[in-house]
């Protein structure tokens, strides 16, 4: 068997290619079981998203344009939503460095998401049924969170998993791009890359030491594993 | 001066009290109690027999070994041989009966995990577990038994003990839990 | 230049010179067995509005709180009006604020005790009870607030077949422990001067009043061993419980500020709270003293206005306190802090809940200093009620300013939100001050509110001695 | 002993002056300070009434709880993130200073415990010197509980009400306490 | 087929108790409680546990993307775009990744059913397929003349099938509407090509290799034609390119999600596109040192920089950065097509790119072999004359849903009252299915078999399959068997073929031999493998370039734009990720912002900040919007990137019907346009002016934005 070596997943982001098209949003919330809440409530600022674009204008009328900023949970190296849970329900996985959500864990002290410069942690307010037949397209590879747990982006640990059980089988290792969260499967403009940043020679480290990289509020010291390109000209963030 | 007899002494909150906790403790006991009896089964399927006629698990389980689940032998697999023999038990005629309605046998899961454990058999039976360490001695079971204590800290104890120096890709919570 | 001198005018005695030092509880005695008849008449009286109060704060508390709690534990934490980016709200504000009020026993019977004020004596007990029905009030939230309340045990170390322990780097669990510390220990604190008094009643008892403090007396006779060990342990307590309730509400500060969220991130956060805590409990002692002496009996006698005027005198420094704190944080961040940090303040300032920022600064700067420097007005309980009340009013502003409103508005504009109370939490919060007036009230008819034997031994203490032409307070140490 | 007849001495509280004298009478009449005990409504020190320094082991047995507490402070704080680590951020699994704050904690719980258990271990432990109690002590009376021979019980008793004591006889063991 | 009953005998007899078993999380034991079944036959590719994917096509939108579906125990998880597909590359946007919402929708139809229309004597009653196939039968004995179909973009097989049958019957062709086809001017575009180029077709752009692309009203990253293939492209044109990163203006009046992302964005008048591309042509060829061609001569430059509302100095800008650009391209759809000017801007962008002869070239103008075509408005309407006429007895309606997707304007409501019958294939209960007499339901398109042949993203000749992955989940029927049956019933030979599945395998027949990128000796082990890779498509990219024998000497009669009145405004209508509104019964597309406003789950008015303040009008106001063809109502969104002299609504909500997500939230856009065609017969609604009146109410829009940190405001 293949020795295996820690990974340290990672993400990027290429604002040029973004087009802020919302794809990513459907695409998560479908592959993680995450429930839709309705009109009054995501007025109430209650939508699950695990990832959300933000949208910025800038300039006046006619120079006015958007700045399109998909936002999910940064994996960050050194996370503040970790230290903070009572309970180890917000951890960091050694094996695949990203921050893991234990939903069964969880008690909701809410703490984390609070703690949480980038506001990547959404929060299960009530149990959201679905009505019959809905149910069916619940994906069982991911846990469905009942009311009163917090949740967040995972870079779909479930198909990391399934990927690296499928290559130790198969006594091999995880090829570049084998493994990918469903935003990135889906991003219509390629603009998410995702990958391995331990292995200098996969396409995410490459573009991750592009010279428009930056990171989100790269001052705090969070270390996040998921890398911006800026945009170019008046374009993207 | 007498002393009155205390409040507390009083056969009525007494008895009160010794309900109370008869109920708690009932109702632990019998959740403890239901989650450890084998529930009823469709047909008293005889492990005990197959096995010391010479099948394997994996025989009827084979998705063990390339799958999370270890899979139910379907209809035709009982069938293929129990169309050859005898069929004088009731339980055979029971699986007859499947068999001539084309139904699935409801067999109720014995061995289970919470939903938010996310167990998966073939690593355990590549890394040359045997059935029987997690699933008790069905060699010696007509149906199968719920095996005690199949908690967390059982998955870690084995996970340490084995594989020692692993033990920080094995203890990791993503490994079952996401 | 010359100097023109002005003659002095005639020395008029200032009003408190001529004050009858026999207007202090501890220059007017009386005999034992009249204050104990006293204490115990205040204790087993009760009128039909006592009673009409008690069942309506139980009714409030089984409806608002329990009521709500459990439709809440059922429901999902979505009743309140929590939200994304505020994920605390009215709840944790209600937390601080009672974890604060609780402050206000330690105080005043620790510090006051060990710095000798002998003003404390008939009051501790009063002030104590507040702290551990405060607590009890507070300990409430961290359950409420949790969304999933049913395995809250998980915070609780013990060994167990998941191999999980809780996380000790989490402040919450050190709130857990600086809690459960405080709790027991307050509550062994009121415990243990009680006892006497517990005696006395037991001694002046029948029925099932007399069965319940025989039991807890605990056999007290007052014997010297008795009365030694007693005060070892008092002075035990009094010394240890002082750093523990300074650790409780600076954990309950760290909570806040070792996060990364600006305007917590800030080391004064500690005493900052600390201070605001004592403020917000000696202001509801004062409240409370008022409510006690103009409704049970004889309170008027154990409880003057002397002691008004030296809580008012507490109040007027905690007041500056306090505003020392806020101005020192706010300035820093002002000056040097992180740009997010500033945004918040200037929000707090002009955003919308402008009105909660303004109110804190009125009720815990602006109202104190403006009153409680003149005598007459500490020395009027009533005014002292309102203001102590109008006090604790801003202290809870000041929690809803840092938890919801600094939350609301951190460093990514776009994620934004306005947190807007919502009827379960407002009537679960009301529910836990029905809870807390409800068990003091209750308290009031179950134990000797006043230590008797603390107030004799002071007045044993305390003599008139006539030097020259004036009677002048004498104390003398007995211990 | 067995003749030995307990019996209590009431002072009022104003006569403080009046029990000290008592009790150093009753000492020349020869009753040990052994044989005396002072119950009293307030706490007065032995100084003032001329007695023996009591004595009592609740600093040492408050000391051993904060000790109880520190080690189990250790022991959660550096013991159980060995038995299953888990890294939260880049935080180590024993980081000193917030062990600190557990320690703290876990001392003073332990120390004011304690304390208190040691009041109440103290207070239902066996107690030598005379038994008895009298409902005016929590009046504000001073008591002077004491036994004496039958024989100098005349002479104690002339002596005492001389000073303005109030004699309760053969005072009784009463059981204030379950 | 024996092959389709067996597969779908597999799939049935699974464990659908996994689904419940996912929402007990936490209840530890209670799983046991939940029955879990073997299969009877357990397929060896199939196993618990495991996920079995199937390749389909999307038909969510008529674009057509690959799609990979993953399915577990016999159910459809989560859909993932296929890798191969030349549309879409393995990548979808957000409509197509709901999709499972619709097949487990708890509102579809879910049996045959008659309703008694607009009369209460007759309560409606559910039929079995028998008695359907009877109606059907009993409706294709009609006089052919008076039998109409009515469809929508998809699928293209059913359209083929009902060809071949309204050929046979001697019947009118069937029409094919869909709101976004109309919307993009899809119809207008094809006869820009036909008159240009010769042949009726879709053009493809080369957008990845573009380094300047001039975009005239085709929002290509939300709507316009093959949307997730443009979106690939435009990635591609930023970042892809090792040259050159690829530049982007968009000329529109109201910024949409492309002109969002572009360079520049040029805000220009609605209506008057058609004068800015001339004036840009004639410059072009001046600075390519070209001969201007005649028919660019029919707008002096001032005057289009009079009309357009540009300075003439902008024009002079974009003319020379396009003239000197490498490889620039011109792009023309959506509002520059859907107006009165519509077909003289197609052309004249058409003949733009050709001016600068990208034609065929790499970044330049393809011809797609998307041949279906929709139906224009114009044929449309003449089907509401004639039934309004009594000309129809039989109106057979599939995929569309007149009444919400067609202009009010039209009539086409009470025109529908007068057809004696009206026969509805929906699966969902919309609109128009509730003023049907049957409901005849198909499966939803992830239990169907089908082809979709247009596609207008795909860079090489392409055919797309559908197969089902899932047993229907009801008693549905695929029309196509329905129709064919009832052919059969009817007693005349009309269709040779035995079932949907023969159909499609004699349709795909020719395929065998068309240089796909696999090929089979017979049509069965062909079959299997269309079926596996989801369609067929040459291996390698390459489509027809277009001929440009000449250009004619004019487009057509230019009509400037007529300014609105005082008090008045510009009423547009754009398309975002609910397209045509049939996706707004999906919840996860409503709860999804939108791109621009961030808005969920309604309607809105966008109105310019300075407008608004004119009109004192705040967020959240609730406006009534007045057309000289009828009004509505919706909030208001201070949109900054939207001329002061327009407002516009987006499309999709405004449902009536169609379900609990979708009915009673937001306004429908389509009651407010006007029926008007342009010289393409396709919608012309741009130049469309409204009135707004405030009504004092107010309805906060569930945004997701926060509108303090976004906007500064309170």
């Amino acid at each position: 068997m293949a020795e295996e070596r820690p990974a340290k997943w990672g993400l990027v982001v290429d604002l040029d290619r973004c087009t802020g098209c919302n794809a990513c949003i459907v695409a998560c919330a479908l592959e993680n079981n995450v429930p839709f809440v309705g009109e009054d409530e995501v007025a109430y600022g209650r939508a699950l998203y695990w990832i959300r674009t933000q949208r910025y204008w800038e300039g006046e009328y006619p120079e006015v344009t958007p700045t399109f900023q998909p936002v999910m949970c940064q994996q960050c190296g050194n996370a503040p939503c970790e230290p903070v849970c009572p309970v180890y329900a917000s951890v960091h996985s050694e094996e695949e460095q990203i921050n893991l959500a234990v939903y069964n864990r969880c008690v909701g002290t809410r703490y984390c998401a609070n703690n949480c410069p980038y506001f990547a942690r959404v929060f299960n307010w009530f149990d959201y049924e679905l009505p019959e037949p809905m149910r069916s397209y619940l994906n069982p590879d991911v846990t469905v969170r009942r009311r009163g747990v917090m949740e967040k982006c995972t870079f779909c640990v479930q198909r990391i998993v399934r990927g690296r059980q499928k290559a130790r089988a198969e006594g091999r290792e995880l090829r570049d791009g084998e493994v990918q969260p469903a935003c990135v499967q889906a991003c219509p403009a390629e603009a998410l890359v995702f990958g391995d940043l331990s292995d200098p020679e996969s396409r995410v480290s490459q573009l991750a030491r592009s010279q428009r990289r930056y990171h989100l509020l790269e001052a705090l010291g969070t270390l996040p594993r998921v890398t911006y390109l800026k945009g170019v000209g008046n374009h993207g963030g | 001066m007498r002393v009155k007899k205390s409040w507390w002494q009083s056969g009525g909150i007494r008895i009160a009290a010794a309900f109370v906790f008869l109920i708690l403790f009932g109702g632990a006991a019998s959740g403890i109690y239901l989650s450890q009896i084998p529930p009823e089964q469709p047909i008293a399927f005889p492990h005990k027999t197959h096995v010391a006629l010479g099948a394997q698990c994996a025989y009827c389980h084979p998705a063990a070994d390339w799958g999370p689940n270890a899979g139910l032998p379907s209809l035709s697999k009982c069938w293929g041989c129990h169309q050859q023999v005898q069929k004088k038990s009731p339980e055979l005629e029971k699986l007859a009966g499947y068999v001539q309605r084309n139904e699935p046998i409801p067999w109720v899961p014995v061995a289970i995990q919470p939903d938010f454990v996310k167990f998966n058999h073939q690593p355990h039976v590549r890394a040359g577990i045997a059935c029987e360490t997690c699933h008790g001695p069905v060699s010696q079971m007509t149906v199968a038994l719920p095996q005690p204590r199949q908690n967390m800290g059982w998955c870690l104890d084995c996970h340490q003990r084995m594989r020692p120096n692993d033990f920080v890709r094995l203890s990791d919570c993503a490994t079952c839990h996401y | 230049m010359a100097v023109e001198a002005k003659p002095l005018e005639t020395a008029v005695p200032l009003p408190h010179a001529e004050e009858d030092p026999r207007e202090h509880l501890m220059f007017d005695p009386r005999p034992r067995e009249v204050m104990n008849r006293m204490v115990m008449e205040a204790m087993t009286t009760t009128s039909r509005r006592y009673w009409a109060w008690v069942i309506g704060l139980a009714l409030v508390v089984l409806v608002c709180l329990l009521g709500a709690w459990g439709n809440m534990i059922l429901t999902g934490m979505g009743l309140a009006g929590i939200r994304r980016p505020v994920f605390w709200g009215l709840f944790i504000v209600t937390f601080v604020f009672w974890i604060g009020i609780s402050h206000a026993g330690t105080f005043v019977s620790a510090i006051l005790r060990v710095f000798k004020a002998e003003f404390r004596r008939p009051f501790t007990r009063a002030a104590e009870l507040m702290t551990t029905f405060a607590l009890a009030a507070g300990a409430l939230y961290p359950l409420i607030h949790l969304g999933r309340v049913w395995v809250f045990y998980w915070l609780i170390p013990y060994p167990n077949a998941r191999w999980l322990w809780p996380n000790f780097r989490s402040p919450l669990v050190w709130d857990f422990l600086a809690i459960t510390t405080y709790l027991l220990s307050s509550t062994i604190y009121l415990y243990l001067p009680l006892v006497p008094d517990l005696a006395m009643a037991r001694d002046r008892t029948t029925g099932w009043r007399h069965a319940l403090y025989r039991l807890l007396a605990l056999g007290w006779r007052g014997t010297e061993a008795e009365w030694h060990r007693l005060r070892r342990a008092i002075t035990i307590f009094a010394f240890a419980i002082i750093p523990v309730m300074f650790s409780v509400h600076t954990i309950v500060s760290w909570d806040f500020a070792v996060g990364v969220v600006a305007g917590w991130h800030s080391t004064i956060f500690g005493p900052y709270f600390i201070i605001g805590a004592i403020l917000s409990g000696v202001a509801a002692v004062v409240s409370i003293l008022f409510v006690l002496r103009s409704t049970m009996l004889h309170m008027d006698y154990f409880i003057r206005k002397e002691h008004f005027d030296a809580l008012g005198k507490l109040l007027l420094v905690f007041s500056m306190a306090w505003a020392y704190f806020f101005f020192n944080d706010y300035l820093l961040t002002w000056y040097g802090g992180e740009e997010a940090a500033r945004r918040i303040l200037t929000l707090h300032a002009t955003g919308p809940a402008a009105w909660v920022w303004y109110l804190m600064l009125i009720c815990n700067v602006v109202i104190p200093w403006l009153t409680l420097w003149n005598r007459t007005i500490r020395r009027t309980p009533w005014a002292m009620f309102i203001i102590t009340l109008l006090i604790n009013v801003g202290m809870y502003a000041e929690r809803y300013t840092i938890i919801p409103l600094t939350l609301g508005h951190q460093r990514m504009p776009f994620d934004w939100g306005v947190y807007t109370p919502r009827p379960t939490e407002i009537s679960i919060v009301i529910g836990t001050f029905a809870l807390f007036l409800l068990l003091y009230l209750l308290a009031s008819r179950l134990i000797p509110l006043v230590p008797v034997w603390e107030v004799q031994e002071g007045q044993m203490a305390h003599t008139l001695r006539k030097v020259g032409k004036a009677e002048v307070p004498s104390v003398t140490e007995l211990e | 002993m067995g003749a030995n007849v307990v019996h209590l001495a009431l002072f009022k509280e104003t006569e403080i002056d009046h029990a000290a004298e008592a009790i150093a009478r009753l000492r020349e009449l020869g009753v040990s300070d052994h044989d005396i005990s002072v119950i009293s409504g307030i706490p007065y020190s032995e100084r003032i009434l001329g007695r023996p320094m009591t004595w009592t082991t609740i600093g040492r047995i408050g000391l051993a709880g904060a000790v109880v507490g520190f080690l189990v402070a250790i022991f959660l704080s550096f013991g159980t993130p060995l038995l299953y680590p888990i890294r939260v951020a880049a935080m180590p699994f024993q980081p000193i200073p917030t062990s600190i704050v557990v320690i703290f904690e876990l001392t003073m719980l332990g120390l004011l415990i304690s304390t208190f258990i040691g009041v109440f271990v103290e207070t239902i432990s066996p107690s030598f010197g005379p038994r008895g109690y009298h409902p005016k002590i929590s009046d504000g009376h001073i008591g002077i509980l004491f036994s004496s021979p039958a024989q100098v019980e005349e002479s104690i008793h002339a002596t005492l009400q001389a000073l303005g004591a109030e004699i309760v006889h053969n005072v009784e063991e009463e059981r204030l306490w379950p | 087929m024996s092959e389709k009953i067996s597969r779908r005998d597999f799939l049935k007899l699974t464990a659908m108790g996994a689904a419940t078993t996912a929402v007990m999380t936490g209840c530890g034991p209670m799983s046991r409680y939940v029955v879990r079944r073997p299969y009877t036959q357990m397929p060896e590719y199939n196993q618990t546990g495991e996920s079995t994917y199937y390749a389909s096509t999307c038909r969510e939108c008529p674009a057509g993307c690959g799609i990979i579906v993953r399915t577990r125990e016999g159910r459809a998880l989560t859909i993932e775009g296929n890798p191969n597909h030349p549309v879409n590359r393995g990548r979808l946007c957000a409509r197509g990744l709901t999709a499972q919402q619709g097949l487990y929708n708890p509102d579809r139809i879910r049996a045959p059913r008659f309703q008694g229309r607009s009369n209460p004597a007759t309560p409606g009653r559910d039929l079995t397929w028998d008695e359907a196939v009877q109606v059907v039968a009993t409706a294709l004995q009609k006089p052919p003349q008076r039998i109409a179909f009515l469809l929508g973009l998809a699928p293209d097989h059913l359209y083929d099938l009902v060809s071949e049958l309204t050929q046979a019957l001697g019947a009118p062709p069937p029409l094919r509407y869909n709101a976004l086809a109309a919307l993009e001017g899809r119809t207008t575009l094809i006869e820009a090509v036909r008159r240009l180029f010769g042949s009726p077709a879709l053009p493809y752009f080369d957008l990845a290799q573009a380094e300047v692309t001039l975009a005239f009203g085709a929002d290509f990253l939300q709507s316009w034609l093959s949307p997730v293939t443009y979106t690939r492209a435009y990635g591609a044109m930023r970042q892809g390119n090792p040259r050159r990163r690829g530049e982007l203006i968009v000329f529109e009046p109201r910024q949409s999600l492309t002109a969002g992302n572009a360079d520049r964005w040029v805000p220009i008048v609605p209506g008057s596109e058609a004068h800015v591309v001339l004036a840009l042509g004639q410059r072009v060829a001046e600075l390519r040192g070209l001969p201007v061609p005649e028919a660019f001569r029919a707008v002096r430059p001032e005057e289009a920089a009079q009309v357009s509302g540009l300075p003439l100095e902008q024009l002079e800008t974009l003319a020379q950065t396009f003239a000197t650009a490498t490889r620039p391209l011109a792009l023309v759809g959506g509002s520059a097509l859907t107006q009165p000017n519509g077909l003289v801007t197609a052309q004249a962008v058409l003949a733009l790119n050709a001016l600068v002869g990208n034609l065929g070239q790499p970044g330049g103008v393809f011809l797609s072999a998307a041949a279906a075509t929709p139906t224009p408005l114009a044929e449309v309407k003449a089907l509401v004359e004639r039934m309004q006429a009594g000309e129809v007895d039989v109106l057979f309606i599939h995929g569309v849903n007149p009444l919400f997707e067609v202009p009010a304007a039209l009539g086409f409501e009470a025109a529908l009252a007068r057809v004696p019958l009206v026969i509805n294939f929906a699966a969902f209960p919309d609109e128009t299915a509730l003023k049907s007499d049957y409901l005849f339901p198909d499966h939803s398109p992830l239990e169907s078999f089908g082809y979709q042949r247009s596609l207008a993203g795909s860079d090489r000749p392409a055919w797309s399959a559908l197969q089902p992955v899932v047993v229907p989940l009801y008693d549905t029927r695929a029309t196509v068997d329905v129709l064919l049956a009832a052919a059969q019933a009817s007693g005349q030979a009309l269709l040779p073929y035995r079932d949907e599945v023969d159909f499609i395998q004699q349709k795909i027949l020719p395929l065998i031999n068309a240089g796909g990128f696999y090929t089979a000796p017979e049509i069965l082990t062909f079959w299997s493998r269309w079926l596996q890779h989801g369609g067929w498509w040459t291996p390698a990219a390459g489509l027809p370039t277009p001929t440009l024998e000449r250009l004619p000497a004019s487009f057509g009669t230019l009509t400037p734009p007529t300014p609105p009145a005082e008090g008045a405004f510009y009423l547009l209508t754009y398309a975002n990720h609910l397209g045509d509104g049939s996706g707004a019964n999906r919840p996860w597309l409503q709860e999804l912002p939108d791109a621009m406003t961030t808005v969920t789950w309604n309607s809105w008015v966008e109105i310019h900040p300075r407008t608004a303040e004119e009109l004192g009008l705040k967020d959240d106001d609730v406006v009534r919007i007045t057309t000289p063809y009828g009004s509505v109502e919706a909030s208001v969104y201070r949109y900054p990137a939207i001329r002061p002299d327009t407002l516009a609504i987006p499309f999709g909500q405004g449902h009536t019907a169609l379900g609990r997500w979708a009915e009673g939230r937001g306004c429908n856009p389509a009651q407010v346009l006007p029926a008007g065609h342009n010289a393409a017969g396709d919608l012309a609604f741009i130049g469309t002016t409204a009135t707004l009146t405030p009504t004092g109410r107010r309805r906060p829009l569930a945004r997701v934005e926060s509108k303090e940190g976004v906007y500064g405001e309170h």
